[in-house]
């Protein structure tokens, strides 16, 4: 297992964070307690006492949002929140709704549904953002047909970190009476969110992108007015018949306690992110030129992404494996990495995007692993520069 | 349904890690040459500088531009150019550098820029030769 | 929260099983190892080090029924799975197989995703088993068409436990190439299975009903012939394309975990609780007149369905309430309770089959339990048969 | 998307639990007469079984077959007639049944099967008093 024998500066928690030790005590106290056994769907009393707990985090996780617990559905994650929300929706528009609106920067688990639905015969609409990496609300309003179904956008971007801004576009769905769904996988626990104000009427969201456990997320489904959702999972009845499974009870009482402390430290920590992640690319100015891809505001605290003309992103993820671990932008996960299609969309070429690194900042960051995360970096940039050939910090921008 | 991460051998790693002879040549005597190739869509670009004196490479120092594996590529091709004679055989090709860096197949494309390199860095220094 | 003071005898296997405690301290050690915190998706060193975990559960997984590890698709749950098998396989089937044949005795997860084809213009063969609870080989092989797309059919019953003879199904299926899914959700970790043996083209299973948590389960997708699966849920394109979202690395360790202990017991478990459920069917005959509901054998060792003339399931229910945890032959998990569409395919009258209860052990049951359940029961059945109008008995039956 | 299990008033937990009035009769003066009603369908089956002095019920018991809250109501069914008139009104009736046990509004169906009962076997009094 090639584990290091020190361990690299986690700045990857857009991918994952780690799970908060208080949220993993309290999942391992559901685990070992023998009272909490039952299945939550059973009458008997360890049934009641497991759906008496499952209840108790429904609430904690409808606080994140401003919701009510009954318009909370419990899923496997954000990316089966999204698939829930977009075909679910699609698929239950009937005949006369076969048109989506969505934009070209979200994420893969969106892309995919959507694709899905094209396959099926929808049309999407996929939108451009601007360099900035957001949709306009204009253009989301001026691309709304007679036939749309569905408007599905996120609120910040999981590789810049950069809002769009859903109150707005909210705003034009609700007029026409339009279905709303905002994936806010990136923004839950990190910025305020109501459900209310700005206008969805569906919200993705899990509990591993906020000290949670993977494996467990949830949809927000607005119920005045209700949208109507096709399953994607059919079964057992559970979830309002949205969703069957068993429910998960030390997974669901973990995304709970998760969204109870983040929803505790919200204000504090986002102020104290932000300003780390500004620290952080005030100490990387030692490896310029270097620039920031999409907005540096309106944006999630902890994400910043980066771009080193010159630098291959391979090389960087190399010379900083072990130290820091962060993502490329390129869709690493083969050894054919294909450039960030979030990066392109904002005007960036394919080497641009490859040259480009996010560090992605959580509540277990120090100022401490900020300056050297930031050394380590600069170092390994100036580093791999120096070995270039003429003329490429130019060519490669 | 298992994701392969790439893989690095020991060799990559060391000659990413330690990146020898890269950057410029040494003063020294002898004439100065260099080669090129430049393919950035398949991910590379690369330049070795050498010095000949005699009909044989005295010196060869490399830059580059590439994945962990092209960076590598690049050192093995200097390292094995210095001292051979400019009028032989390729001192090694993209084949070789993939089996001692044991390199997954599709860098190879990639490595064979790093030979175009070597053969243009080669070319040039017999084209000297014969002024 | 309605907890009792003393814990009742857990007779609710079926259900979901307790966690192993081996199982629930691994997973938190999984949950707090810093260096086990990345995306498994993720090319860094945390993402390898949480790759390398999941495909050493993987492998675990994969043995538990003769598979090889890249044959095995995580999900979260059973419910998943079986949705993922039956939809996936009929969905991507194209437009000249549009036939699936199934039971009547399904789980729901079953029954929800055939009723859903239905919808999508599918016809559906439901095949009735006989009063064994048990469905004919060759009755299967008369209903198969020209445009099947797939069978579906579990291993052991939920209700019942009574066995399919999956061997002869799958060799019918395989000499006609078609499709075969079995749903072994009670029967995996609790008798032996061999993929390659059965002919399943595919296998649902899941961690909980096996001492690992729930939440979590597998598909077994043969790789030759491999059969075609539209996904559920689609985006980044992990499990290969089949099922996307990021990996629950604790989970999928104690699944994995709870598949080795189940494993390494089996053939040893398996006598001593069918020896335990026997004891329990003895002990239960003071409160004769009672009926056993399905074939005693072959069935998976740890479910017993009787029947007690005369006795109303929710009353039986309530007069355990706190003492056995067990099911009622009702789908109680709401106040108007339906009688079992299980029981009722086995030909019992709604009544008879709300005289019924449903006793599941599992690697927790003890001899002592067994003996105190039985007494508990008996007598729960004789007081309530006190205050029966005369004749109840032969009438509600 | 709650899933509401049933539950039961402390007053239906204890009627339950003790049955009290359940089974036959204990002998004594006066005579006998019965009420019976029955709604399987419904979910109930209930006998009431009383003893009959100078126009009042001198002791009331029941059999039923049922969900808790049926047995619960035709205890209460019971112990409301014993010592009631028999010419008066109905001693309880379904309505006050749920209302005193906190019924959910999906038994009262069954709650009308032991009011039916009581009724039965108020009337079947009152014909023997006519005789
Ligand atoms: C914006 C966004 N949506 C959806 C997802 C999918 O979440 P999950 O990993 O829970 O499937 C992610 C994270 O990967 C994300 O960043
Ligand atoms: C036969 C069978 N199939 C499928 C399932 C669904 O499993 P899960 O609870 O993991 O969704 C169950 C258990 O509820 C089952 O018994």
């Amino acid at each position: 297992m090639p584990v290091t024998d020190f361990e690299p500066i986690y700045l990857d928690h857009a991918a994952t964070a780690p799970v908060d030790p208080r949220v993993a005590l309290l999942m391992y106290a559901c685990l070992q307690d023998s009272t909490l056994q039952g299945n939550p769907a059973s009458v008997h009393a360890p049934g009641r006492a497991a759906a008496a707990r499952v209840e108790l985090a429904r609430a904690q996780v409808a606080r994140l949002v401003g919701a009510l617990p009954e318009s909370i559905v419990f899923t496997s994650g954000a990316t089966e929140s999204v698939n829930l929300a977009i075909l679910g929706a699609a698929r239950a528009g009937g005949a006369k709704f076969r048109h989506i609106v969505t934009a070209r920067t979200e994420h893969r688990s969106a892309l995919g549904a959507c694709r899905q639905l094209e396959r099926e015969g929808f049309t999407v609409s996929w939108l451009a953002p601007g360099a900035d990496g957001r949709v306009d609300p204009a253009q989301v309003a001026d691309s709304l047909r007679p036939d749309t179904a569905l408007v599905s956008l996120m609120h910040a971007n999981n590789e810049t970190g950069v809002l769009n801004d859903i109150d707005a576009i909210g705003r034009s769905c609700r007029e026409r009476g339009l279905v709303f769904h905002v994936d806010a996988a990136q923004s839950a626990g990190k910025l305020p969110i109501d459900v209310d104000g700005c206008g969805a009427t569906l919200l993705s969201f899990c509990a591993h992108k906020l000290g949670g456990p993977k494996g467990v997320g949830a949809l927000y489904v607005r119920r005045q007015p209700r949208p109507a959702l096709q399953p994607l999972i059919f079964g057992g009845g559970q979830e309002g018949g949205l969703r069957a499974g068993s429910l998960p009870t030390h997974q669901l009482a973990g995304f709970g306690a998760a969204c109870e402390l983040a929803l505790a430290s919200l204000p504090a920590e986002a102020v104290r992110i932000r300003a780390l992640r500004e620290r952080l690319w005030a100490g990387l100015q030692g490896a310029a030129p270097l620039w920031r891809n999409g907005a540096a505001e309106p944006s999630v605290p902890g994400i910043l992404n980066v771009r080193f003309p010159g630098i291959e992103g391979e090389s960087l993820l190399l010379a900083l494996d072990g130290r820091v671990a962060a993502s490329s932008g390129s869709a690493c996960n083969s050894a054919a990495a294909e450039p960030s299609y979030v990066l392109r969309a904002l005007g960036l070429s394919d080497l641009a995007a490859q040259a480009s690194l996010r560090l992605s900042l959580g509540r277990g960051t120090t100022e401490d692993e900020i300056d050297r995360a930031a050394e380590l970096i600069a170092n390994s940039v100036r580093r791999l520069r120096a070995a270039l050939p003429l003329g490429a910090i130019e060519t490669i921008a | 349904m298992i994701a392969a991460p790439v893989s690095y051998s020991p060799l990559v790693r060391r000659l990413f890690d330690q990146l020898p002879r890269a950057g410029g040549l040494a003063p020294g005597p002898g004439q100065l040459v260099h080669g090129e190739a430049r393919a950035l869509d398949r991910g590379a670009w690369v330049r070795l500088d050498a010095r000949i004196e005699g009909g044989y490479v005295a010196d060869c120092a490399f830059r580059a531009w590439g994945c962990p594996h092209v960076l590598a590529a690049a050192a093995l091709a200097a390292a094995h150019s210095s001292g051979q004679p400019i009028a032989g055989g390729l001192p090694i090709d993209a084949y070789r550098m993939a089996a001692e860096m044991d390199a997954p197949e599709e860098k190879l494309g990639r490595l064979l820029v790093v030979e175009d390199a070597l053969r243009a860095m080669l070319a040039n220094a017999r084209a000297l030769q014969l002024r």
